[in-house]
């Protein structure tokens, strides 16, 4: 009745030892990390008479995006991962995510987990105490819909309820690679952002 | 190097100032090439460069220990921004000044602001008097070293004052402990020091810097190195002694109100501070910018040689703390005390009279004749 | 059984200088080990299902990494082909969060419009009981995980865009469950049949076929009841246990059971 | 999993007319089901006969009446035994336990704020896990879950 | 400064989840506690009785979302007992091995943020790392890190993969060593000791009478483990020591767990043996259709399932990583649980918060709330 992976049904193919795994990123914060390119954009703003503000835009955004802190806490199964992806293996502080526990000195909220209605005014209090500009990532299907509990009494059916939300990540929970990456969307986001 | 900071920034200045005089006419060039006027601009443009210079090591000095703590935690550490996340610590500070500056409504408006601006302002001082290599500093300060302390100790003050103000209990709380603690440790880290100051004779680091030019400090006075750098932890909070930032139990100490500038100059004053102490630690028991006489005289006689070495010693005692930061738990706040009152004071007392023991050694003969060898 | 109660190794007051050596000595050698080589990934740049990752390289070599073969039955996005989909309904039974939807997708005729299953990624929490349910195999869970999105709603993958995820061709979680040797199967409760082929119209494996019965002899004067004089007949080899047929019976007569 | 040799207890006994029934139970010594007016000297009888540890303590709704499970262990006996007692469900209380055993403090104000039962002593009957407040007992069987479409939810930033 | 009251989280980083501890202090002297549950209560009990027999695995993985195969393990035994049914004895040391190896990972997730709130840094860096080896473990055999939904009513869901025996003594080896190193940097280090002796004391006396259990009881001297005393799935087949200390303070306990670790290393070779030479079925033969298992549970109300299920009730008692975790199962004959009533050890051992903080100083609280491992989203369930 049981059934060993190599043998019964294979539907897909596991790619050979040579070939590597389809990348799935296509986040353009990726390619423009750097400093020089914002410094470009500032440059080309200024050639163009564009006004002071455009000037100095591009290098506060480049700044802004790159070195978001999130609100450390945790709020269910999500926090593990959001530890995880603090941990060794994958080191969120190497794009400048470094967990400030504080929320006055936060630029990030990362829901990470189920938010119960005895929670909902005290997350609406963090993000209020948070200086702007800040953004808000629901991590994980609770936070994004409430997920299996989402018919439960106490479960408020996706944090965008309680406060503006600027990117999801799906996943259940999801894993660290795909929080780093909801991070590097949230980037792109900051990169186009209009003041 | 033998011409100072000071004068070089007062000679650019007379430059600059008697070049654009030439052109002017005669009384507006008498007004322009005015001494004091040259003075005046030359002390400007000296803490100009000064403040430069010291934020930049700061900022390298915040790289330095996120990549090392990185490692030592089997991780890397920011690395894509910039070259190996160089431009990392900007990005924060940029994006610090570009957060909305608040003050919570319950919050004292003066001590709110004063505290952290005050807290700044006193840990860059700090730069503008201590040495880093020979005339660095505008001119001979007798008692530098004292006057080096003192500015040092003003922090607590500040903090409290920031902690008051900024109503929140766990500020609070870390603002009582944050005193407490420097207070106490401010007698054993003042009684190490005498210890240095018995054996050179003098309060003056430049001095005291010259002393070492035969041997190191760090030799014979071991054990108020010990003291020196135990209460320097303790002064710079940092982890064993970070209680006022305790972050499992005081969110974050004193500065849990604070965000945006004021959370940076919290931030950049911390690490001003931990430069700092690693200055003294180099400049009081690792020789300053001298070198042991082994090493080869091209290594050292290159322009700038002396703030070369300096730099590079004073990065390996800050290496020495982070691993101390990255091994070590916190104490408790009782303990702490403890060890301040009934542990570091006595050492320190016994390691003044060890100095005055190495003072008797010092006066026989054959001490001079040895060769600098680094210890 | 229970054994000597436990007791920190080293004693209090040994040898101050070792205890805080100690903790410091075990750090730096730490240290020493990752300068090399830390056991951090580069995230977007390397990924643990990297050829390099997915080999038994890691606690062998010394190096925390990954300890290989770990793709091998990964849950994460679905993939949806379509083509094979027989639209029974399974997955959407199956699903304990409520997120398979069933649309109508292009191909179907149009009394008997084709539905494939959308996912809802808000919803779904990756349990495996769909691809698992699935018959055909055409629902099955890749190594694909990263789904991150700035609007709710694209988080609704429809049945093309599952099918974009299985054009992809991405590693596949390869379990397929074996089927229990005692599966009920449907059984008629003849007396109640109308014949009315609404089962055999809607099963989507074309299992069931309407076979004619016998009128029965009515007694003069008696009024036959107004019936098609067919019975559904289930191939039991073909039928996927979707129970389709079931829902959609007008009279109730079909239900679950073993065949004697 | 198995049933490990319980230490015979005479029950009947030592319970007299509280006792209403035993029922064995799989794995376990069984359940004692009690008069609910006894609660008190039934607590402490069992508590005296070893079993220290209190596991839990649960209501059912059973829609006409409710009950209350209590589930002990014995360190001794090496073993659990369940007490439980049917209320009715317009009057739900039973004497508390926390004078026997005190963690039966917030088991007992889970049990009210979930079951709706009321436990007569409790030094401390608020809420625990629903804000304060909360007028529902949400594991009632006539409390029904639903879809958050269905319920049309609506927020008011604070 | 007088007396006043401070609220320890929600989100504050001792809580390690979301709860909030009200602290009474006098200068740094706490004066009383009263520690708020609730704020992630997610209403499982309820939402269970609205889903299939096997569709509640997925909810147990995020009940308690660091011991997921621990409160899996639980529930299906409950169920099981509650559905009249046996798994295979290959099923049981299957569940025998994920809950060890989850015991192993919630403690090494405890040892992580234990030792970060006493403001060791890097341990937290190595717990994580070493975790994510369990983790990857885990993802081999069920395909998930953290949320696993592999047991199934009857059995598991898929019988191990080739090689996995191999890799996961290679894992073992790994972890004895770090073990090792952990105590260096805790046990080997006078703050450390200095911060934990004596701390957080619960005398036996006390922890049997405020239901507290798990490693704090045991720390305590009390050498009750339900794995030894009521052997479940294949406890009874293996051999281990319960381990134990005296000093009922957290030192004891953080004693207690490294060697429950080392003993859980232990039970795993064993078991890994057992199954290298054991192969067989595993899940049970002749489960009714509609339990579905080793498919998905296809059951859902509008499926029109006419049948007959014989009514039972099951308990089941586990020694999960944080103590004494048991489940009652209702079964009224239908698809549905009628009811489902989980005893979390965490919820247990917080209520006791008042007996071992107060007299202690604020500073301590980290550590002590720490040593007691709390796991909100169990206790609120």
């Amino acid at each position: 009745m049981s059934a060993a992976p190599e043998t019964k049904g294979v539907r897909g193919e596991l790619p050979g030892a040579g070939e590597a795994a389809v990348p799935f990123v296509e986040i353009e914060a990726l390619r423009s990390r750097e400093f020089i390119p914002a410094a470009k954009e500032a440059l080309t703003s200024l050639i163009a008479e564009q006004g002071q503000s455009k000037l100095i835009r591009p290098v506060f955004n480049w700044a802004g995006r790159n070195s978001l802190f999130p609100l450390h806490w945790g709020l269910a199964c999500c926090a593990i991962e959001f530890a995880a992806a603090f941990g060794a293996r994958w080191d969120a502080e190497r794009f400048g995510v470094v967990p400030r526990s504080s929320p006055r000195q936060c630029d990030l909220m990362i829901v990470n987990g189920t938010v119960t209605w005895k929670v909902a005014h005290k997350l609406i209090t963090l993000y209020e105490q948070m200086p702007e500009p800040k953004w808000v990532i629901a991590m994980g299907n609770c936070a994004t819909g409430g997920g299996p509990f989402r018919t439960a009494y106490s479960v408020v059916p996706g944090v965008d309820k309680l406060v503006p939300v600027d990117v999801y990540i799906a996943g259940c929970p999801p894993r660290p690679e795909a929080m780093l990456e909801g991070i590097l969307r949230l980037e792109d986001l900051i990169r186009l952002r209009k003041e | 190097m033998s011409a100072s900071l000071y004068s070089v920034a007062h000679s650019l200045v007379a430059i600059v100032l008697t070049a654009i005089g030439s052109v002017l006419p005669s009384p507006l060039r008498q007004g322009i090439t005015n001494a004091g006027l040259i003075t005046a601009l030359g002390v400007i443009v000296f803490a100009a460069i000064l403040l430069i210079a010291s934020m930049l090591n700061t900022i390298v000095l915040i790289w330095f220990e996120r990549k090392l703590l990185g490692r030592f935690m089997d991780r890397r550490g920011a690395m894509h921004v910039g070259f190996a996340g160089l431009l990392q610590n900007f990005a924060d500070g940029l994006k610090l000044m570009r957060k909305n500056t608040f003050r919570p409504d319950e919050a004292d408006g003066l001590g709110f602001y004063l505290g952290p601006t005050a807290y700044m302002v006193t840990s860059l001082i700090l730069f503008g008097i201590l040495p880093v290599s020979t005339g660095w500093n505008s001119g001979v300060l007798p008692l530098s070293l004292l006057l080096a302390l003192v500015v040092f100790s003003f922090a607590p003050l500040f903090i409290f004052i920031s902690a008051w103000s900024s109503n929140n209990k766990y500020s609070l709380m870390g603002g009582m402990r944050s005193a407490a603690q420097m207070i106490a440790y401010e007698v054993p880290l003042l009684l190490s020091v005498v210890a240095v100051v018995v054996v050179s004779g003098s309060f003056d680091l430049n001095t005291i810097v010259a002393q070492q030019q035969n041997y190191w400090y760090w030799g014979p006075l071991f054990l108020a190195l010990l003291v020196f750098v135990a209460a320097m932890l303790a002064e710079m909070e940092r982890i064993p002694f970070d209680l006022p930032e305790a972050e499992a139990e005081l969110v974050e100490g004193w500065n849990t109100e604070y965000g945006g500038m004021l959370f940076a100059f919290f931030m950049l004053s911390d690490y001003v501070r931990a430069l700092v102490g690693s200055f003294l630690v180099v400049l009081l028991f690792l020789g300053g910018w001298t070198m042991p006489s082994w090493v080869p005289s091209a290594a050292t006689s290159f322009p700038l040689a002396g703030i070369v070495w300096f730099m590079v010693k004073v990065y390996v005692v800050f290496a020495v703390f982070v691993w101390i930061r990255a091994s070590l738990p916190r104490v408790r706040t009782d303990q702490l005390l403890r060890v301040g009152w009934n542990r570091m004071i006595p050492l320190a007392l016994l390691s003044v009279v060890l100095a005055a023991g190495v003072v008797m050694v010092k006066c026989l003969p054959i001490f001079g004749c040895l060769p600098n060898l680094g210890i | 059984m229970t054994e000597e109660a436990l007791t920190p190794q080293t004693s209090g007051q040994d040898n101050p200088v070792l205890w805080v050596v100690r903790p410091m000595a075990t750090a730096a050698r730490q240290f020493l080990k990752s300068l090399v080589r830390p056991s951090t990934i580069i995230y977007p740049f390397e990924r643990l299902e990297d050829p390099k990752f997915r080999e038994e390289v890691a606690v062998a070599a010394g190096k925390p990494i990954g300890v290989g073969a770990v793709w091998d039955n990964y849950r994460g996005v679905h993939a949806l082909n379509i083509a094979t989909c027989i639209s029974c309904n399974l997955c959407s039974f199956s699903c304990p969060d409520l997120c398979i939807e069933m649309v109508t997708v292009p191909g179907g005729n149009p009394k008997h419009p084709k539905k494939c299953p959308q996912i809802d990624y808000g919803k779904c929490s990756y349990c495996g009981f769909c691809s698992d349910a699935c018959p055909e195999g055409c629902l099955s869970m890749t190594t694909r995980y990263e789904l991150s999105v700035t609007k709710r709603s694209e988080m609704v993958y429809s049945p093309e865009k599952l099918f974009e995820v299985f054009e992809r061709k991405l590693p596949m979680n390869p379990i397929r469950l074996e089927r229990p040797a005692n599966e009920d199967a449907i059984l008629l409760d003849a007396p109640l049949c109308i014949g009315c082929n609404a089962c055999a119209r809607d099963c989507p494996t074309q299992c069931i076929t309407m076979v004619d019965i016998p009128k029965p002899e009515t007694p003069p004067g008696a009024k036959a009841p107004r019936r098609i004089w067919k019975e559904p007949v289930v191939n039991d080899s073909d039928c996927v246990r979707c129970g389709t047929c079931i829902s959609v019976c007008p009279k109730e007569c079909l239900f679950w059971g073993t065949r004697a | 999993m198995t049933a490990l040799p319980a230490p015979p207890v005479p029950w009947p006994e030592l319970l007299g007319e509280a006792l209403v029934a035993l029922e064995p139970m799989e794995g376990t010594s069984g359940r004692i089901r009690f008069r609910s007016a006894d609660a008190e000297r039934v607590f402490r009888a069992v508590h005296d006969a070893g079993f220290h540890h209190l596991t839990m303590i649960g209501g059912i709704d059973w829609v006409d009446h409710r009950e209350v499970i209590y589930t002990l262990w014995s360190d001794a006996g090496k073993t659990y035994l369940f007490l439980s007692t049917d209320l009715p469900a317009d009057h739900p209380t039973v004497a508390t336990a926390t004078r026997v055993w005190p963690s039966a403090n917030w088991h007992e104000r889970e049990a009210w704020e979930m079951v709706d039962i009321q436990f007569e002593g409790h030094p401390d009957l608020r809420h625990l896990l629903m804000p304060d407040g909360y007028e529902f007992h949400p594991l009632l069987r006539s409390f029904k879950l639903h879809e958050p479409e269905d319920l049309e939810v609506k927020v008011r930033h604070v | 400064m007088s007396e006043m009251w401070i609220n320890m989280g929600p989100q504050h980083p001792m809580t390690h989840g979301l709860w909030n501890l009200r602290v009474q202090i006098d200068g740094e002297l706490i004066l009383d506690v009263d520690p708020e549950m609730g704020y992630l209560h997610r209403g499982i009990e309820k939402i269970s009785e609205d889903r299939h027999y096997n569709e509640v695995v997925t909810l147990m993985d995020r009940t308690c979302y660091v011991a997921g195969m621990a409160w899996e393990h639980l529930y299906i035994l409950g169920a099981e007992q509650a559905l009249h049914l046996q798994p295979p004895e290959r099923a049981e040391y299957i569940r025998t091995m994920s809950e060890e190896f989850q015991r192993i990972a919630s403690h090494i997730m405890w040892y992580a943020a234990f030792v970060q709130d006493l403001g060791l840094m890097s341990p937290f860096l190595y717990g994580m790392r070493d975790r994510d080896l369990l983790l990857d473990l885990f993802q081999s055999y069920t395909g998930a890190r953290m949320t696993y939904e592999y047991m199934r009513v009857g059995g598991v869901r898929n019988d191990l993969p080739h090689g996995f025996t191999d890799r996961a003594r290679k894992v073992l080896d790994w972890l004895i060593e770090r073990f090792q190193e952990y105590d260096q940097l805790c046990m080997g280090s006078d703050i450390f000791r200095r911060r934990c002796d004596g701390l957080g004391v619960l005398s036996a006396r006390d922890c049997i009478d405020y239901g507290v259990t798990g490693p704090m009881l045991r720390s305590a001297g009390v050498a009750r483990d339900l794995r030894k005393d009521r052997p479940y799935s294949a406890y009874d087949r293996v051999d281990f020591d319960v381990a134990r200390a005296t000093t009922a303070d957290v030192t004891g306990r953080y004693l207690v767990r490294m060697e429950e670790m080392r003993q859980s290393v232990r039970i795993l070779r064993q078991v890994l043996d057992w199954l290298d030479h054991h192969p067989g079925p595993v899940m049970a033969e002749n489960l009714p259709r509609w339990l579905g298992a080793p498919y998905a549970p296809i059951g859902r109300e509008g499926y029109l399932l006419k049948r007959e299920y014989p009514k039972g009730v099951g308990f089941a008692a586990i020694e999960e990583p944080h103590g004494e975790a048991a489940v009652y199962v209702v079964n009224q004959g239908g698809e549905h649980p009628y009811r489902v009533k989980f005893r979390s050890p965490v919820y247990v051992n917080l209520s006791a918060a008042r007996k071992y903080l107060v007299g202690y100083h604020v500073a301590d609280i980290p550590p002590i709330m720490g040593s007691v491992d709390v796991c909100v989203g169990e206790s609120d369930r």
